[in-house]
């Protein structure tokens, strides 16, 4: 991990609430694995105070895409970013995907749960694997390219949850991993689905993060330990962990 | 010559820059060289390991951050294992933080602690419950942190500093309790005590309720209490509450402290330590002045 | 259907907003229409007239504001003759702060009042030195509050407010102290204490060097004082600290606070009174709510 | 004293240190006296969270303009507004400066002082009085047209400071009153000049503001009272107090 400063190539408006920020950063393109984040800011500005945590959407030779949806005063500023501005970022952070190979992999995500699926898949066929992609969503804005779409009010794809299309596809189909970044509820929806069909299934978790380094304990999440449970923190020792290790309710 | 010069009690340090505990850890060292630091504190440990609180942990208020760690650890013996040997391979003097619910817990520890060479002194987290004392905090007594102090003073011949709550009616009485106890200095103040909502449900932003209030909007909070203890008392001061800039250090010297922390900015900034004692460096060299010249030199004040 | 409707103790108040003592006055009257408040309060009066503190008297630091106004004020009689007859015109209820350093000075303030029908109650500005004790804050010692209280209940059927201040170890036992002594409501958070010095010159931004410290920048403490008192007393609460918009009146509604003041926003906005209370009409209506169902009723913390 | 928004109408750079900004406010402008100042903020910025004090440098029919140094956050701020940004201001606030008839007049300004006797020398002038002006600064970006120029570095007119010309021009011709306003410490200088010339001086002060209404108290300043003293407000028993009754050393 390291901490540079690096340059805004492009940032592309994707709808009104999402949009897609490309940086170069040759430093550290080459030692990014899916399913990592960054802790960004933009440089010079300390309001708000922390980082936030950005997952890497894509990397394309020396530049890395952080797909973003603006939701408060952090990402807000990050959309307004042009060409050339800069960004002061920590990473690459956490842990990653396991990347097997030849084997049938179902991806699940909700919003912007996608992004940290994408750079995966990418992986995942270049390793050989079958993919298959379920995405869901609120609305039509939160809908992005996937095999089988979800939206909470029909406006796109088929109306409902993600988990409709997941327990169809399980039903007709055997996977051997499943991989799913979504709101909590979802994760834990698709959690309790991955188990009833013996699946092995990893998450990415978020949590509110301070120093994204593994340092400050902040980013606690519920993990089960022999009969009890222990914190682990979602920065370094996730954010992907075994869907069945954690404690949902916690 | 080295115009950073400072004591922090029995300890002297090449420059006046320090990280705050629990804000810091061995993986800064991606980010900084740690021999340039002043000194470096560990997180608190306790004599069995913490799990910590439940999540959410965090919330980040207007300049300020709110936090509920729960004092998470692996325990003194966890810690004398896998994160003191991490320590020992630099110069720049180990501070371990610790703390216990008895008298007796804080006098094991220290003992313990005691064995191993690469600690340079002790900062004494009175900020929890004592259960011996119907749970109020330690440090909000000046009886009970006299006894502690005294404990813990007859137990070792390296720094001891013993750290200040400021959520109390009165510090100075507190701090001259440290003193007249044997301790070598002090460190103020850790967090204040916060809260806050989320106005669309009513829910607490953080699972315990009531928070670690820290960051730039404690700054005031802590530059007062370091005046008022420093004007009270005659051993140093390790001073800290929402540092961001060398300026702000320049504040704090002025207002008595002779080292100062920097917690919750090393967050934003992960190498606004090592800024801060260069721009300080350049500061003093400018003026061709010393440190030590300023400290608690503050004055307009009638 | 009036949906924000509340009540602090006697007082039947036709919305949750007024404002906090010191920040306020009749000028304000060219911003807004006083009758569309919930309340008024004064700036805090004493027997004498004060002439204050020598300035600067004021500092902005990041987020919030250092105050140290010296109780300024034209005295009982200057108020009486003065300024309380500009108050009289309007319907919203009067509610008069003052101080005193003396038991006896406070019970002799009370009872001229008395003579006033145009006050509708009093808030009992209790952070100021007590020169019968040895100068200690009468609001930092749960027998004073209890003492003082007693003797002002004796006194008036009107509303009876005690103002606590956030600078003590256990503001719950002194809130409880007041409540059994018969206050009918209490008011916090007075400000904090901080301080703030020019870094270029070690000279204190504020004369008097320890300042009050008020605005956003407070906001978790008070919510935190505000909830842990709630949660232990039952007579009604008067919140205050950091108030910015309507969003913030709202978290402390539910931390507890029946009504809440805004201070340190007037000076920013002075429309911010009355937009809070329209944005606060829109939210219960488009809620279909009552205040008064949210009160208290904070949730999610283990 | 109302508080409105009022539109920018152009920002004038005059010099890296000094700019000009003009508003149109008809609400307002003719009530406004020379002396009075507003407290300004920038429209839904609440960084500073307290206004500035301004002074009124100058009325021209509905449009009002402030004459403004850059000396930290807030004013730096006001720098960068452009036409049409929108300003939200209270006043005008505070007392004014009396405005005789056929008088010898001095003006004595130190710096950003300058603004505020700027409209006062309009309504001096057309009221028939004779006005002599003699303006100071540290260096050539803090001068502005007057009868006579000092800089504390002598980049521009004579080397020194106010006080000297205001001694000569006193030794010389014998004027009715005079009207001042710069940086406390010539304030003060120029107050004992004035006293032991015999003449009638009136300074324009400064302190730090909160309402900037006369209810906090905050702005206070050490007015002579019998034998002693008592404190009055700048923003509003001031701005304009006669040098003889401020307490300069309190
Ligand atoms: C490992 C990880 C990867 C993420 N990847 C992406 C991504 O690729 N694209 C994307 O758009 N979003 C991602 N997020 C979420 C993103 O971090 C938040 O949306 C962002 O922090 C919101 O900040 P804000 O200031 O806009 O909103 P705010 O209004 O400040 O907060 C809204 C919510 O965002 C979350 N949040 C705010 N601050 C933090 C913080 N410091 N740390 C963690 N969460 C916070 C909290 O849930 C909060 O309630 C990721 C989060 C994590 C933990
Ligand atoms: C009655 C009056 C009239 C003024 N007229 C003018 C004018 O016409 N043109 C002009 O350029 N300046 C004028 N000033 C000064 C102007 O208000 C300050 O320069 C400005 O507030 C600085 O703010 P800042 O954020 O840029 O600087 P900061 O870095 O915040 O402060 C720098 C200094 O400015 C002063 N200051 C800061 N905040 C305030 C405040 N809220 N109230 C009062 N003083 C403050 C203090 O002395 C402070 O030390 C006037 C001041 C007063 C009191
Ligand atoms: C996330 C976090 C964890 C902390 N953990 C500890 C701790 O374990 N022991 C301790 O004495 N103080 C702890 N503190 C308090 C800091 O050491 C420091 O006293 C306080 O945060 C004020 O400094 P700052 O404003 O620079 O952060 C913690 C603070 C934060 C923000
Ligand atoms: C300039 C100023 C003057 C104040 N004067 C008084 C006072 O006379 N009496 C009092 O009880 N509180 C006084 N206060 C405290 C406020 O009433 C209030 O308790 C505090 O400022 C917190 O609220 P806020 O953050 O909304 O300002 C004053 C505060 C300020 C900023
Ligand atoms: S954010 Fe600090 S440990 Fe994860
Ligand atoms: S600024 Fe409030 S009284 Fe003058």
């Amino acid at each position: 991990m390291k901490n540079i400063l690096v340059k805004i190539i492009e940032n592309i408006k994707l709808n009104d609430d999402y949009f897609l920020l490309w940086i170069h950063a040759p430093e550290i393109s080459k030692s990014i694995s899916s399913g990592q984040f960054f802790e960004i800011k933009i440089a010079g500005n300390n309001f708000p105070l922390l980082r936030k945590p950005i997952s890497v959407f894509e990397v394309k030779n020396e530049n890395v895409g952080f797909m973003i949806k603006k939701i408060g005063r952090g990402t807000e500023n990050f959309s307004h970013l042009k060409k050339n501005d800069v960004l002061d970022i920590i990473g690459p952070l956490g842990n990653s995907f396991e990347l097997p190979s030849q084997k049938e992999v179902l991806l699940i995500s909700g919003g912007i749960g996608y992004a940290p699926l994408h750079n995966l898949k990418k992986e995942l066929l270049s390793n050989n694997n079958n993919v298959t992609w379920i995405h869901g969503g609120r609305s039509t804005n939160d809908i992005f390219s996937s095999d089988f779409t979800f939206t909470d009010d029909g406006s796109s794809g088929q109306k409902g949850f993600v988990t409709i299309g997941m327990e169809e596809i399980l039903l007709k189909k055997k996977f051997d991993l499943i991989y799913c970044c979504g709101p909590k509820i979802m994760m834990k929806k698709c959690s309790e689905i991955a188990k009833k069909f013996h699946t092995k299934m990893f998450v990415s978790l978020e949590e509110y993060m301070a120093c994204g380094i593994g340092v400050c304990h902040g980013c606690a999440v519920a993990i089960k330990k022999n009969d009890s449970f222990t914190y682990k923190t979602v920065c370094k020792d996730g954010p992907i962990f075994n869907s069945n290790e954690v404690i949902w309710n916690e | 010559m080295n115009r950073l010069k400072t004591k922090l009690g029995k300890l002297e340090l090449k420059n006046p820059i320090t990280v705050a505990s629990g804000t810091f850890g061995v993986e800064n060292n991606n980010f900084i060289d740690f021999n340039s630091l002043g000194a470096i504190v560990s997180k608190t440990i306790t004599k069995n390991e913490k799990i910590g609180n439940p999540p959410p942990r965090l919330y980040e208020t207007s300049n300020g951050l709110l936090n509920s760690i729960g004092l998470q650890n692996p325990g003194l013996k966890g810690f004398i294992e896998n994160v003191l040997p991490k320590y020992a391979t630099y110069e720049t003097p180990f501070i371990v933080s610790f703390s216990g619910s008895t008298i007796d817990e804080f006098s094991e520890i220290l003992l313990e602690l005691e064995k191993y060479d690469s600690i340079s002194g002790y900062e004494v987290n009175v900020s929890c419950p004592n259960v011996e004392n119907e749970g109020i905090a330690f440090g909000t007594d000046p009886k009970i942190v006299y006894k502690l102090t005294k404990q813990l003073a007859s137990q070792t011949d390296k720094e001891l500093i013993i750290k200040l709550t400021p959520n109390v009616t009165d510090i100075v009485s507190i701090a001259k309790a440290a003193e007249d106890a044997g301790a070598n200095s002090l460190a103020l103040i850790n967090t204040l005590l916060g809260m806050s909502i989320d106005w669309k449900s009513g829910k607490s932003h953080i699972r315990r309720g009531i928070a670690g209030y820290s960051g730039p909007a404690i700054k005031p909070v802590a530059i007062q209490n370091v005046y008022r203890v420093s004007s009270n008392v005659k051993i140093p001061i390790l001073a800290m509450g929402g540092v961001s800039n060398w300026k702000d250090a320049l504040e704090f010297f002025y207002a008595g402290a002779n080292v100062v922390a920097i917690g919750t900015y090393n967050f934003v900034n992960p190498k606004i330590t090592i800024e801060t004692i260069d721009n300080l460096n350049r500061h003093f060299l400018s003026r061709n002045q010393n440190l030590t010249e300023i400290i608690g030199k503050i004055n307009g004040i009638n």
